[in-house]
């Protein structure tokens, strides 16, 4: 796969229909692969990768890159041309500036899974028909491919592109995944427990703003929580509201435009389940205004900028589930 | 949250209502000399829709220990259609308070017309017994901004 | 537990002076009186409204004013807003006094100094301009070239016109950046300013103002034949603890608020142009 | 030297907690190790080293500096700062432990920090040697010997006896206080547990990384480097690496109106925030470039430069693993490495 992506980008670039091309780049590990922006055939040849660890959904990138001059060459997993899309809605990106070459998702690795089962000292990982066979320094270990699959993955939405322009192995079709189970079990417990489970989770926050500065829907020039006078504290974990505020405020932010690429929680230091809120609302606006993934298309309108006369009132809230 | 001489919890009740029906309603329900009860203040916003989530969380923070949000009733918003994003916005976010393990009850979000001066007083008594019986808001607060 | 320079002391407004439309002279006393404490000339203090915010002024009066400290404050921010908002009386906090100072004591003792400053750059050389007047024999001659935007631009206009004209050893050439009815002094940039007047290259020169000003400055007196380690300016960037901690307020390895703000134009060009 | 049977660690742990406050990494839920304070029961973590470092005992996220209480033109100054109660943090890894004479150096240098020498001197560290370092370890480029730790006091584990020795008085005190449950034992096992270790450290895949082109005098060198563009293009200007970072001193000072006065407080702060170095009339930092170039020349140059020589990194390897995207020290030194 990685030498028919190397191959196909070499040739869009030497015929000038694109000037940069945005992928992975190696790291000093098997694992530590960086989003990198290539301009030559050399640079591709060198440094390019893709493999079980390129996860990370380089489409927010496109937002200063498909705004240089020249087309951008973008390879994007079924997950990450949702946000794409929702980009292009949003006018975010210049969409004809920007050629897509859809790639097979396929499920990511996640190294924190690996170092979780205490294996250290990684050396190299391998993965032969889904065992992973780990070097390190104090010896082979191996562990199954399924145990070691990203969050996001495993609850994986749709193997299908959802916009490209060119496509490498065949596209997939949406899945129906379990991916709302968390939500429901949560929604089942009573209010001190999930107040419990969320303080627990929330107070581990320590302010760095990954999960907003990752997330394709958060794209604004200046965000809320940078304006001083918006009374949050954008860098200091100085009370437990502060943290409730701050999730809850940028949940609601991408409410109705979140595409569910579970990059928050992938990226999140402190291992938050972050992508529980937002699909939180997702599963809400499904049930209440109708059946919506953000990013399907460009021209829908997006929920919270939509209404119908019959809507529910607010207090449908009070009524349902357990106290 | 104030205690006053007879010991009972005296709630602190933060009202967003909307300039053109539930403040016409809470002034309509002041000259029939009905009365609800004065833990309630009173903020006037141009349209319900105009209330940010953050306004509301910020109200918690500063010691509120309910919310409520009133608005005109879906159809005749002076904005046309002001207060039907309210409701969807309201929705979400009740829902994600009670997701998050917050008291449902500490919020509410009522539609009163201008004429409804009756509708107001009682919903602000019925809001303030609900939230009295609560007790204060102990989930959402700043505890730095608790009145030592 | 020994007090921490984090914690700051209260000062007391006793004056307000308007110097220009955006210009205001403040005179900051402690409540018991007398100065809230000594300092040298070039160096700084960080004033703070509680809730509003806290930033570093330098102190433009000069150490041998044993009354009061005065600060020249240009309204450009929140606080900043809020300072000029202010009414006799009104305290704030004051906690300092930060930076090294111009070397009064040391390089420039006895040599002819220049000063050159553009708009609110006359406050830190103010300290200085009436330290020397008041140790007069410590040093030669003193020039002033000061310019601004236009005349009532200019700050500290009464003192300027009064004292330092006045003032025999004292040099005084004002410049606006153009024509104006009720001007008939010079009109011109200050950098094209210093070079028409062509001063001699044995004097020691401290400037202070725009960024751009200062680039320039810098450019003209070395067409004159100045050296870079002839020419002491003072920086400013954004600083929070004033003590060379925070790490914010670097350019290079050295921090302004605690290796500066007054530098040597050589030890400038040591560091990256990152200012 | 002295001993106690790894058995034995709960009684030891009981013992400390009697006269002081004691915290221990031990594992959390999602299986990451945090340090907590110990109760009985709470089991030491086998992990490598906790997701937080030590750090946050001596400069915490948030700290208040000063209370503030406005009467009309009047300001009144509540001093709220009180003694920190003595606690001693077992556990902790020598790259850690060299954080702390690191953060020393910026906050007890004059004038001094009154809130961090208050709970630094009230503070013994105990530390615990490495065995089993991972990959993303580079203390060595450090000069840290990871099985011999620096701290108040060290500890080894050879897998059956958990050796200690003081290294000041500090530790001195702290070993005298649980001697009662110490006995004199052999290290010739521990020795080879050592030498384990450093073969092991020998073959780690960056042994060899190198400081040689970097220190305070080579500020120009690399300043106007063009790789910065490179390394920087990705970088989402988030705070991870320095919030997880041991050595990272930068703070910035805030004031909340609280309603019934107003709170000064500190906080971390990020030279990669958009808002670091914001002014009223500019920012002499606009571009990501130059605040991802600020973070990595002020651990490779500019503190050598300003402590004689010693960086501002001690090699533990938490911004490997935690960037979202990736990027960390190490790629920026082998980029910038002059062969």
């Amino acid at each position: 796969m990685q030498e028919a992506m190397i191959k196909r980008a070499k040739e869009l670039l030497t015929d000038g229909s694109v000037k940069r091309v945005i992928g992975w780049k190696r790291g000093e590990f098997a694992y530590d692969i960086t989003p990198a922006v290539f301009e030559s055939a050399e640079e591709l040849d060198k440094d390019f990768v893709f493999d079980d660890f390129t996860s990370a959904n380089v489409s927010k990138y496109l937002v200063k890159e498909s705004k240089k001059e020249g087309k951008v060459l973008v390879f994007l997993k079924p997950c990450d041309t949702y946000s794409l899309n929702q980009l292009t809605k949003e006018h975010r990106v210049d969409r004809d500036n920007i050629y897509v070459i859809g790639i097979p998702g396929g499920p990511k690795l996640d190294i924190e899974k690996i170092k979780a089962k205490g294996i250290t000292g990684i050396l190299s990982v391998k993965n032969d028909n889904y065992t992973l066979k780990i070097e390190t320094l104090y010896g082979e270990e191996t562990m199954p491919f399924s145990e070691a699959i990203l969050d996001k993955c495993a609850s994986c939405k749709s193997k299908k592109h959802v916009t490209y322009d060119e496509l490498i192995g065949e596209d997939g079709d949406v899945l129906d995944s379990d991916r709302f189970d968390m939500v429901e079990k949560l929604e089942n417990m009573t209010a001190q427990e999930r107040y419990d489970f969320w303080r627990e989770q929330l107070s581990k926050c320590i302010r760095c703003n990954a999960c907003r500065n990752v997330c394709p829907a958060c794209t604004c020039e200046k965000c809320v929580f940078d304006n001083p006078n918006s009374g949050v504290e954008n860098k200091a974990a100085s009370d437990s509201f502060e943290e409730n505020m701050f999730h809850i405020i940028r949940a609601f932010h991408v409410a109705g435009r979140c595409t569910d690429c579970g990059e928050c929680s992938r990226v999140c230091p402190q291992n938050i389940p972050l992508h529980l809120l937002n699909r939180k609302f997702i599963k809400d606006i499904n049930s209440l205004y109708g059946e919506y993934q953000a990013g399907a298309d460009t021209t829908s309108r997006a929920p919270l900028t939509d209404y119908t006369a019959d809507d529910c009132e607010a207090s449908i809230v009070h009524e349902r589930g357990a106290e | 949250m104030q205690v006053n001489e007879n010991k009972e919890f005296q709630p602190l009740i933060v009202a967003f209502c909307c300039n053109w029906c539930s403040y016409a309603g809470a002034d309509l329900s002041g000259t029939n000399r009905l009365n609800y009860p004065t833990n309630v203040k009173i903020i006037r916003v141009p349209c319900s829709c105009r209330v940010n989530p953050m306004f509301i969380l910020r109200a918690f923070q500063r010691g509120a220990d309910g919310v409520i949000l009133c608005g005109c009733h879906p159809g005749d918003c002076h904005y046309t259609s002001g207060n039907y994003f309210t409701r969807r916005r309201m929705t979400l976010l009740f829902s994600m308070l009670d997701f998050l393990g917050i008291e449902r009850d500490r919020t509410r979000v009522e539609w009163v017309s201008a004429a409804e001066g009756a509708k107001f007083a009682a919903t602000m008594n019925e809001f303030t017994e609900a939230v009295r019986k609560l007790g204060p808001n102990r989930r959402l607060e700043d505890l730095r901004c608790r009145k030592q | 537990m020994n007090n921490d320079t984090l914690i700051p002391h209260v000062g007391v407004v006793t004056d307000i002076r308007i110097d220009t439309p955006d210009v205001k002279t403040f005179r900051v006393v402690s409540p018991e009186g007398g100065k809230v404490f000594e300092h040298m000339p070039g160096q700084c203090a960080m004033l703070s409204t509680p809730g509003v915010g806290e930033a570093m002024f330098s102190i433009t009066s000069s150490p041998t004013n044993k009354e009061f400290m005065e600060f020249s404050i240009k309204k450009c921010g929140c606080l900043t807003e809020w300072l000029h908002a202010m009414e006799v009386g009104q305290q704030i906090t004051i906690r300092g006094p930060y930076g090294n100072a111009f070397p009064v004591d040391t390089e420039l003792k006895g040599k002819d100094l220049l000063f050159i400053a553009g708009g609110i750059g006359l406050a830190p050389l103010r300290s200085v301009i009436n330290y020397v007047r008041d140790k007069r024999s410590d040093y030669g001659q003193v020039q002033i070239v000061y310019g601004s935007r236009s005349k009532d631009d200019l700050v500290d206009y009464k003192e300027i016109i009064d004292e330092w004209m006045a003032d025999p050893g004292v040099e005084v050439d004002l410049t606006i950046d153009n024509p104006q009815e009720g001007w008939d002094g010079h009109v011109g940039f200050v950098p094209n300013y210093v070079k028409e007047l062509k001063p001699s290259t044995n004097k020691t020169v401290l400037v202070c103002g725009p960024p751009i000003m200062i680039k320039f400055t810098l450019a003209g007196l070395k067409e004159l034949g100045f050296t870079e380690t002839q020419v002491y300016t003072t920086m400013e960037l954004r600083m929070k603890c004033g003590v060379g901690k925070c790490g914010r307020c670097n350019i290079g390895n050295k921090y302004v608020c605690k290796d500066g703000p007054v530098f040597r134009f050589d030890q400038l060009d040591a560091l990256p142009d990152e200012y | 030297m002295l001993k106690i049977s790894l058995s034995r660690l709960e009684e030891l742990f009981a013992a400390i907690a009697e006269k002081q406050t004691l915290y221990i990494p031990s594992d959390r839920a999602d299986g990451a190790a945090e340090f907590t304070k110990w109760e009985p029961g709470k089991a030491l973590t086998q992990k490598l080293n906790t997701l937080r470092s030590a750090k946050d005992f001596f400069f915490p996220q948030t700290e208040n500096i000063v209370d503030f209480k406005m009467e009309g033109k009047n300001i009144q100054v509540i001093d709220q700062r009180s003694e920190h109660e003595d606690f001693v943090i077992f556990g902790v890894r020598p790259c850690d432990a060299r954080s702390f004479t690191i953060l020393d150096k910026v906050f007890l240098s004059e004038p001094v920090d009154s809130f961090y020498k208050n709970r630094r001197d009230h503070g013994t560290v105990v530390t615990m040697a490495c065995s089993r370092p991972a990959e993303t370890c580079f203390c060595g480029t450090f000069g840290i010997d990871a099985t011999e730790p620096e701290g108040d006091a060290a500890c080894w584990s050879d897998g059956e006896d958990l050796f200690i020795k003081a290294n000041n008085d500090k530790g001195q005190a702290f070993v005298d206080s649980i001697s009662s449950l110490l006995e004199e034992g052999d290290t010739a096992k521990l020795d080879q547990v050592k030498a384990k270790t450093k073969e092991i450290l020998s073959r780690l895949p960056l042994a060899n990384l190198s400081t040689a082109t970097f220190g305070g005098d080579t500020l120009n060198e690399h300043f106007n480097s063009e790789k910065w563009a490179e390394l920087s293009e990705s970088c989402l200007g988030c705070g991870t690496c320095t919030f997880v970072c041991p050595t990272c001193q930068c703070y910035d000072i805030k004031d909340f109106n609280t309603g019934n006065g107003i709170k000064r407080f500190r906080c971390w702060d990020s030279c990669m925030y958009s808002d670091f170095t914001k002014m009223a009339h500019g920012n002499p930092r606009t571009s990501q470039l130059e605040r991802f170039r600020q973070r990595f020349m002020h651990k490779l140059v500019y503190f050598p430069a300003n402590n004689n020589g010693e960086f501002g990194c001690v090699g533990c390897g938490r911004c490997l693993s935690k960037c979202p995207i990736s990027m960390n020290i190490v790629k920026v030194m082998k980029a910038l490495e002059v062969k």
